[in-house]
């Protein structure tokens, strides 16, 4: 059984290599052909999972050692991996979800002459993601790592004949590059501690080392898990990245890639359980990205970028909560799995309407359009619930839970992590609320596209609301399922689980998140649901601007790093040209200098020749003489 | 009287003759310096050869006297057949060397 | 005496390159296949070397040993060691690429006379650099070294400056003269430092008395050499600025980017893939093998500058239009990893530097040639002049794409695993040093990424609207080297075989050992 | 005292001269001289008496006869051991016979017999009114230009004089480095030196150049010549002799003291010092080493250019083994007072002579510049004052000479209406043209450069060997710097050959008849063989390294 482990990846990746080095005649069939393969993948999944069921709860960790990757003197890397319950959340998650989009993009990139690469591309993400999530070390984590990046890359700039794809492409790249320097020095950093950085060594023998080291560790950890999962101060390329297709921004950019950050620290709980400090520094990141997501996700008018700040806010609390330890992690994952239902089914939703709009994005050009997509809208708001955390709903259960784990972690860290918990899930109500209300409610406020042609909203083809409709489906019982199955039991063994007793009772702590909840809902109401919403956007408070341009910190990132970097980078040109290069020509020109005026020595007058031959004669003289004096 | 004097004396011939190899213009004229030198040294050998009493010295200054010779020889020929080329004698116009 | 197997591997593309320098002028389609067989046939010959290199065997191999020039204490000396044997394989995979992609770019011009053959002197002088690079990989005695180190200049400076690249900016006698600039900077540069090195080389005699790596090695080892601290710096100092200008290494490095831009792609490939890789081989086999002392002396210089090279390099890299001069910069930040591991004087360093060696070489021929490719199609080096040509030419962008992350090392490509065992083994000694370094992975992400937006993506342009797709030819050349590189960035372990135990001798060389991690191992294992 | 020395005077003038010993010759040893000397004498009478058209073929053959005769009697006496253990002095303490004089003299001819026949090759220039023409003026006498010339020329006079003055110089240079006492070294040098005068007026193009060459190098040669007699006689006054052996004895205090009469009046040591001096600049003239140099490039622009390469190469072999014998011979003692002022000389002539090539316009001159870079890079070694310098030194002259004259053969074949093309700029694309000449003279150039695989390379480090062991370190580092520098004006002329366009009125390469060739061919062979297997030639060389005293 262990041995289908690699099937796994295997399956897509032979899609992807099929799909990508094809060619044209399978231009026809490769989008059935990916599909196919993920769903293998899927199924073996499925079949894994059930084995994992049928054994014991302390030895469902199942491994596959396929063959030494780097072997270098006192360095060993192997590409092998480890199935246990948290990676096979994964892995159900990744290739379930995925396989959905798959079918979802049939229908959305149906027009698309590449549609057959932006399959190959699909492919290899799944196999890159199973890779990150089924490695049984650091570094082939590292390697799936970077193959969800350049995927992700891939995918943003897929329309690449759009400059602003390719910028936002290459930025996402860029950045997550910053966060893999935090990888690999945590690597190096595990290698010259334990000489090892494969899980099980590693994470058993973390109580061996100094703190200090550990905190190290985790920091670099935090570092990666920040340009993975687009928290602060690593969050910029998110909103960009919705340049690419829908499915994208639904798969990568919400369900799966971007909670790689989460697994990694949940992963390495072992080392933050041992690093106070680090785990501190993970409690504040994700409280900022939180409430930072959240404002950004106010004030967009792009539907989609309103749906990415709010998957940053999202993973916001998944790594706060992963950062609460033992009492967190269990949650994080779960709010992680029930995120990846309700926000892949809003992208699928938004994507849908913009189907229908024309590839329009911006909401308040929407309006109105429940009727025309009923469908689209049943599904959209039941994702909607789900994420506002609306009593039963998936995400009510997971949220519940992590508020009620930040106000447990106790002391004041305690009372001001609940507080934000709770602020954002206000927040979180508003900004879903809004992007509901603009969206199917209210006039419509439809604009012909740039070509002059109006928009006629129609429901999307069936290939695309199935998918739609079972996420739906997820985003509504994936909660209460886990809630009943036991979530915390099945990962118990992996990541350790301690009950957090929070200084208000459980009761109290959900009756507070329905309150603001509703609170929040109310707000938006009163703002987009009783007055119309302009077309033009309002010039809007110094907050909401500021909000609009991501809180200004693109502004800064192009102020400091891009217009320095291309200052720096000029600068050293003219050096490496000028000074550097400089030096060599002075001298070669300096010797010719010298030799033209030497040269001038040789007059042509035999009697200047023969003054020089007679000078010498008498310094020859001299110097004998002289040598023999000294 | 010191025969060290003649020493001084050939010295002060040669130089004389070095002198004026490197001031006067006309190729016979400096030739003649040479010459002048020439005959510096042989008076220097037979001073010397007077001085160390051996007369080797002496032997000396004749296969100079014949090589000065060989040299009028080779040297006029060169000369003059620059001379009737150039119509002139002067050492500096032969210049068209240089650099 | 068995078949000399070493000299073999080299004498066969030297014989090649004087009969494809035979041909006569009509047939030149003949020479391009004959030089294509020939390098071929050395190909299947490296192969053979590589088989037979035992990797638990002696230290130097199949070698071969005649007296050569008695009063220089100068033997004919040959042998190859796990790094030796890397190389020349590499040497050896990469020529009939260069060949096969240069297939064209000495043709004739109808201006020129019928009695100039620059087809034929073209790949003659590749084979004849292919040659002494093998010799000079194989060279067991100092003298033997530094000559071929020297002669194989002189081709390669034929190779820059007579045939340069037909696609630039600019007036025909200004390329001309551009060429001929980088060509003599080239020779210049290398020649100063060689002829630095022959003072060195002649000081080591002075005090060795004779050539032999491994005598001279051997009588340091079992002290019946001595040598003063001061003359071993000096003549540290000798070889390492020779071995310094090859690499490049930052500031000796300016050649590199008007060699690399005035020359044909093919031949760039030459210089940076194959020729350079002599100083580096040079560094750890004879800088650290001849002078252990002072290279652990000089070791926090030499960090310093591959740091400064590793940034410096990839930062004017980010500045540069011209993508050729872009790709040169690019391998000087790489060549800065290779020094930097070389010198970090650890198992994973070293054996990093050496992959890096091998790795660097293949990456950088798939992008070059590529970007070659793509010049040869638009007539122009500036990136500003493309765009858009992912749309009309995608297998040539999507092959480019390929060399460029294979350039910024992406896990999965064979670049990554050396590059993070240089890092690891940097880290493990000058923790400092190895997070600088990591730096560098970010940057060449720019550059690549940078170079591939603006030629690749974008709206298409005018000029490149009617630009073909890779040819089938053109195919040839890049498809295998792709395969190379994602073979061994999965399973490098056939190379890595063959490198550890000669980097194990290195490491002793210098007396140097490993820096032990902190927890002690057993604890781990009791982990496990 | 003055009477005293007056009456000893009497006496010993007086005794001798009834009973003055027979001479004895050793007519074997001497058998390469004598050989070259007598065919230069037949070479006159043939000039007397053989009728003109006969002159041309009898000369060349009997020249080319009488060097190879030579060249034979030298191996024979290298084989019979006089090279090593019968090694000796000879005709009465005059003339050394050992191993670097046979060395020198074996080079020395190898290297005229390939000059003669540059000076016999008559294919370069289109025949003159049907005669075929060689180098050299129709009728030296006549003025350049004028009618007796042309009637000259219509008549198909050549100057078929050139090899008997060939053969004279040679005898000179053979003579040379194997004078064993002061006044044969002064015969020696003018015998070589005045043919040579003449040889260089001979031009038969650019004849003003070609005397103006003469003129200075007559001048310059004869004004250094005085300065070396006199320096001779100031030896003969410190040492009372001019025999090696005496000097060098005096020196280091074994043989009887000086006269008082000259050690009081002035410390004899200047004599010696001042003396040496003197001497050591006549031989750095010949050798043309910096500040004595200037005469070089003058002569070699003007002189005919088969003159050209045989001075070059043929004189500094003799030079250098003069010097050589006078510093490892006469001065041992003296070691400590010349070797600063060698290398002083050394380093501005390796210096000086690399870099003013640098913005050299004409292949002669650059070719003369680097001739004194070379000089330099020779003193290197013979600072060295130990036996490999020595046997480096004559290894290093032996593959100069072929490498030089071989240039200076391949300068003969690129010419254009007026004769040679000399001009750099002439040059420019070359290697389009005729990629084979070009590709010989690059092989040459490459030699200069000393790049490996060349004999220029296997001598040079020979020679910064020698000075490294012999404790010159400093010396090899300048000498590498001059390399460096010398090697950019050398790879010039290669970039003009191959990488720049031929001009629309370039220089056409003039098929040379089989002489040429030979003499090319034979450069090009000695080059390559030296570089890639030295090793015999170093074991003749290091054989032949010890002086006899």
């Amino acid at each position: 059984m262990d041995n289908l482990i690699a099937l796994l990846i295997a399956a897509p990746l032979l899609g992807a290599a099929v799909l990508l080095c094809g060619g044209r005649r399978l231009d026809k069939t490769g989008h059935w052909l990916g599909t196919l393969l993920a769903a293998v993948s899927f199924v073996i999944g499925l079949a894994l999972f059930a084995d994992m069921l049928g054994r014991s709860a302390d030895d469902r960790a199942m491994h596959q050692h396929l063959f030494t990757w780097i072997p270098v003197e006192g360095f060993q890397a192997d590409v092998a991996f480890q199935l246990d319950q948290l990676s096979m959340t994964f892995v159900l998650l990744i290739s379930g979800v995925g396989t959905l989009i798959h079918v979802y993009s049939i229908g959305y990139m149906e027009h698309d002459e590449r549609r057959r690469r932006f399959f190959g591309y699909l492919n290899l993400f799944v196999a890159a993601m199973l890779l990150l999530v089924l490695a049984d070390n650091y570094l082939l984590l590292y390697f799936g790592w970077e193959g969800v990046g350049l995927a992700s890359y891939l995918l943003i700039g897929f329309w690449q004949h759009k400059p602003s794809a390719a910028t936002a492409a290459k930025k996402a790249f860029l950045v997550n590059r910053v966060g893999d320097i935090g990888l690999s020095i945590a690597i190096m950093l595990m290698f010259t501690t334990f000489g090892t950085f494969a899980f099980g060594p590693v994470l058993a023998s973390a109580g061996e080392t100094s703190e200090g080291k550990l905190t190290a560790i985790g920091l670099m950890l935090l570092l990666a898990a920040c340009g993975k999962s687009a928290q602060v101060p690593l969050q910029s390329w998110l909103g960009d990245a919705m340049e690419g297709p829908t499915p994208v921004s639904a798969l990568i950019h919400a369900a799966t890639m971007v909670t790689a950050g989460v697994y990694l620290i949940v992963r390495s709980a072992d080392i933050f359980n041992a690093a106070p400090d680090a785990q501190l520094v993970v409690t504040i990141v994700g409280a900022v990205t939180l409430l930072f997501g959240a404002i950004v996700g106010c004030a967009k008018d792009d539907i989609k970028k309103a749906l990415a700040g709010s998957t940053m806010s999202q993973i916001g609390y998944m790594i706060l909560a992963a950062g609460l330890g033992p009492i967190g992690y269990v949650f994080a994952i779960m709010h992680l799995v029930t995120h990846g239902f309700f926000k892949a089914g809003l992208f699928l939703g938004a994507g849908s309407v913009m189907h229908g709009m024309n590839d329009e994005v911006d909401m308040r050009k929407y309006g109105g359009l429940r009727k025309y997509m009923p469908v689209t809208f049943v599904t959209f708001g039941l994702g909607y619930l789900a994420i506002i955390g609306f009593p039963g709903l998936s995400g009510f259960f997971s949220k519940d839970k992590i508020i009620e784990a930040a106000f447990a972690k106790g002391g004041t860290e305690g009372w001001i992590l609940g507080a934000v918990t709770l602020l954002g899930a206000a927040i979180t109500a508003y900004y879903m609320t809004r992007v509901m209300l603009m969206t199917f409610f209210g006039e419509k406020r439809w604009q012909d596209d740039a070509d002059g042609n109006p928009p006629h909203p129609h429901e999307s083809p069936k290939s695309m609301v199935i998918p739609m409709v079972l996420l739906a489906v997820g985003s509504v019982a994936g909660g209460a399922v886990f809630e009943l199955s036991g979530f915390v039991e099945w990962l118990e063994p992996v990541t350790g689980y301690a009950h957090g007793h929070p200084p208000i009772s459980a009761a109290a702590v959900t009756a507070a998140t329905v309150a603001v909840m509703v609170i929040g809902v109310g707000l938006a109401y009163l703002q987009y649901g009783r007055r119309p919403v302009p077309v033009v956007a309002p010039r809007g408070s110094l907050l909401t601007r500021a909000a609009r341009r991501d809180l200004l910190q693109d502004d800064f990132n192009h102020a400091v790093f891009v217009t320095g970097g291309t200052h720096l980078t000029r600068s050293l040109v003219y050096v490496d040209h000028s000074l550097v290069d400089g030096v060599v020509n002075g001298t070669a020109a300096g010797v010719g200098g010298l030799s033209g005026r030497l040269r001038k020595l040789q007059n042509g007058y035999v009697r200047s020749y023969a003054v020089s031959m007679f000078g010498g004669t008498a310094v020859l003289i001299a110097a004998t003489l002289l040598m023999r004096a000294v | 009287m010191n025969p060290v004097n003649y020493l001084y004396l050939a010295a002060l011939l040669f130089t004389i003759g070095a002198v004026g190899v490197l001031i006067r213009r006309n190729a016979i004229v400096v030739f003649m310096c040479v010459e002048l030198m020439l005959n510096a040294c042989n008076l220097a050998f037979v001073t010397f050869s007077r001085m160390h009493g051996n007369l080797d010295g002496q032997i000396i200054a004749f296969f100079t006297m014949v090589v000065a010779a060989a040299e009028v020889v080779v040297g006029l020929a060169i000369i003059v057949s620059v001379f009737r080329s150039r119509h002139s004698a002067s050492v500096d116009d032969a210049s068209l060397m240089k650099l | 005496m068995s078949f000399p197997l070493l000299t073999a591997t080299a004498a066969v593309p030297a014989v090649g390159a004087i009969l494809t320098a035979a041909v006569p002028a009509a047939r030149r389609t003949t020479a391009k296949w004959l030089a294509l067989v020939v390098s071929l046939a050395t190909l299947v010959l490296a192969g053979v070397v590589f088989a037979r290199f035992e990797p638990g065997g002696d230290r130097y191999q199949l070698v071969e040993s005649h007296s050569w020039i008695r009063d220089f204490g100068v033997r004919y000396e040959l042998g190859v060691d796990g790094i030796g044997v890397a190389l020349i394989a590499l040497t050896a995979l990469l020529i009939p690429f260069i060949v096969l992609a240069g297939w064209h770019d000495a043709d004739p011009l109808e201006t020129q006379s019928k009695r100039w053959r620059p087809t034929q002197g073209f790949f003659a002088l590749i084979l004849m650099v292919e040659a002494m690079v093998i010799l000079s990989f194989e060279a067991t005695d100092v003298f033997l070294f530094y000559i071929l180190f020297e002669a194989m200049l002189i081709p390669m400076y034929f190779l820059i400056g007579g045939f340069g690249d037909r696609a630039h900016s600019g007036s025909d006698e200004n390329a001309a003269a551009q060429r001929s600039y980088a060509a003599v900077k080239f020779l210049l540069y290398n020649l100063v430092g060689g002829l630095i090195m022959l003072a060195a080389v002649i000081g080591l005699y002075t005090v060795a008395g004779n050539f032999s790596l491994t005598e001279i090695a051997e009588a340091r080892a079992n002290g019946s050499l001595e040598m003063a601290a001061s003359t071993e710096k000096w003549l540290f100092l000798g070889f390492f600025f020779a071995f310094a200008v090859k690499a490049p290494l930052w500031p000796l490095h300016t050649w590199l980017p008007n060699a690399m831009g005035e020359a044909t792609a093919p031949v760039a490939v030459l210089i940076t893939a194959v020729v350079d890789k002599v100083g580096t081989f040079a560094m750890l086999r004879y800088c650290l093998g001849l002078f252990p002392e002072a290279s652990k002396w000089a070791t926090p210089a030499i960090v310093v500058l591959a740091l400064v090279s590793i940034v410096y390099g990839a930062l004017v890299a980010v500045g540069q239009r011209d993508m050729k001069r872009l790709v040169a910069y690019a391998s000087i930040s790489h060549f800065g990893f290779i020094i930097l591991g070389i010198f970090a004087m650890t198992s994973q360093g070293q054996s990093g530097a050496t992959l890096y060696m091998v790795n660097h070489g293949i990456s950088t021929a798939a992008l070059m040639l590529v970007a070659g490719f793509l010049i040869s199609r638009r007539g122009s080096r500036l990136m500003g002049d493309y765009g858009g040509v992912q749309k009309v030419a995608p297998v040539l962008a999507g092959t480019f794409l390929v060399g460029g992350l294979a350039t910024l090392s992406l896990p999965g490509l064979a670049p990554f695993v050396s590059e993070f065992l240089v890092l690891v083994g940097t880290f493990a000694r000058y923790p400092v040093a190895g997070i600088v370094a990591t730096t560098g992975i970010v940057l060449a992400a720019l550059y690549v990424l940078v170079l591939y937006q603006r030629t690749m993506t974008g709206p298409v342009k005018e000029e490149v609207r009617s630009m073909p797709d890779l040819r089938p030819r053109e195919l040839a050349v890049v498809a295998p080297l792709i395969a190379v590189l994602l073979f061994l960035g999965v399973f490098p372990k056939p190379l890595t075989d063959v490198v550890n135990p000669a980097v194990q001798h290195t490491m002793s060389d210098v007396q140097r050992t490993d820096p032990q991690p902190e927890v002690p191992v057993q604890n781990v294992e009791a982990a496990k | 005292m003055n009477a005293l020395a007056v009456h000893s005077l009497w006496t010993t003038a007086a005794e001798p001269l009834n009973k003055i010993p027979a001479p004895k010759i050793e007519y074997t040893q001497l058998a390469p001289v004598l050989i070259v000397l007598g065919a230069a004498v037949v070479g006159v009478l043939v000039e007397a008496f053989v009728p003109r058209r006969g002159r041309y073929l009898s000369q060349v053959f009997l020249s080319v006869l009488a060097l190879a005769a030579a060249f034979a009697a030298v191996v024979g006496l290298a084989a019979g051991g006089y090279g090593t253990t019968k090694a000796g002095i000879a005709a009465m303490g005059a003339i050394a016979v050992d191993g670097p004089a046979l060395f020198l003299q074996g080079t020395i001819l190898l290297a005229s017999i390939v000059a003669v026949f540059t000076f016999a090759e008559r294919r370069l220039d289109p025949a003159d009114h049907g005669h075929k023409v060689d180098s050299f003026a129709a009728e030296a006498a006549a003025v350049p230009g004028g009618d007796h010339e042309k009637a000259a020329v219509k008549a198909g006079f050549t100057t078929t004089e050139v090899f008997p003055l060939a053969l004279f110089a040679i005898a000179g240079m053979l003579v040379f480095p194997a004078a064993n006492d002061l006044l044969t070294l002064f015969i020696a040098l003018e015998v070589f030196s005045l043919p040579l005068y003449l040889l260089c007026a001979l031009a038969r193009r650019k004849r003003l150049m070609s005397q103006e060459a003469a003129v200075k190098y007559f001048l310059l040669g004869a004004f250094s010549s005085a300065f070396l007699l006199f320096g001779i006689a100031l030896l003969y006054g410190y040492a009372g002799s001019v025999s090696y052996a005496t000097i060098a004895g005096v020196v280091d205090g074994s043989v009887g003291t000086v006269n008082p009469a000259l050690a009081d009046t002035m410390g004899n040591d200047v004599l010696l010092l001042i003396g040496f001096a003197l001497l050591l600049m006549g031989l750095l003239f010949k050798v043309g080493a910096v500040p004595f140099h200037m005469w070089t490039p003058d002569v070699y622009q003007g002189a005919p250019t088969p003159v050209t390469g045989f001075m070059a190469a043929a004189t500094k072999v003799a030079a250098f083994g003069a010097l050589l014998r006078l510093l490892y011979v006469v001065l041992p003692g003296l070691t400590w007072d010349w070797r600063p002022v060698m290398w002083g000389v050394a380093i501005v002539t390796m210096l000086g002579g690399a870099v003013v090539a640098i913005t050299q316009t004409d292949i002669k001159r650059l070719l003369a510049y680097s001739s004194i870079a070379h000089a330099g890079f020779l003193l290197a070694g013979v600072i060295a004052a130990t036996p490999s310098g020595i046997s480096s030194v004559l290894f290093y002259l032996g593959a100069y000479s072929f490498v030089t004259i071989g240039a200076f053969a391949v300068v003969t074949l690129v010419r254009d209406a007026g004769g040679e093309a000399t001009h750099l700029s002439k040059w420019a694309g070359l290697g389009r043209r005729s990629p084979l000449v070009a590709a010989v003279f690059a092989v040459f150039l490459l030699a200069f450069a000393g790049i490996p695989l060349t004999s220029g390379f296997s001598g040079k480090f020979a020679v910064f060997k020698a000075a490294a062991e012999g404790g010159a370190g400093a010396l090899v580092v300048v000498g590498v710097l001059a390399s460096a520098v010398a090697a950019f004006f050398y790879i010039r002329v290669i970039v003009l050959m191959f990488f720049s366009e031929p001009k629309a009125d370039g220089p056409t390469v003039a098929v040379p008849s089989v002489l040429t060739t030979l003499t090319i061919t034979a450069g090009v062979v000695v080059t390559l063989v030296l570089g890639l297997a030295p090793q015999y030639f170093l074991d003749l060389a290091s054989q032949a390294s010890v002086f006899v005293r």
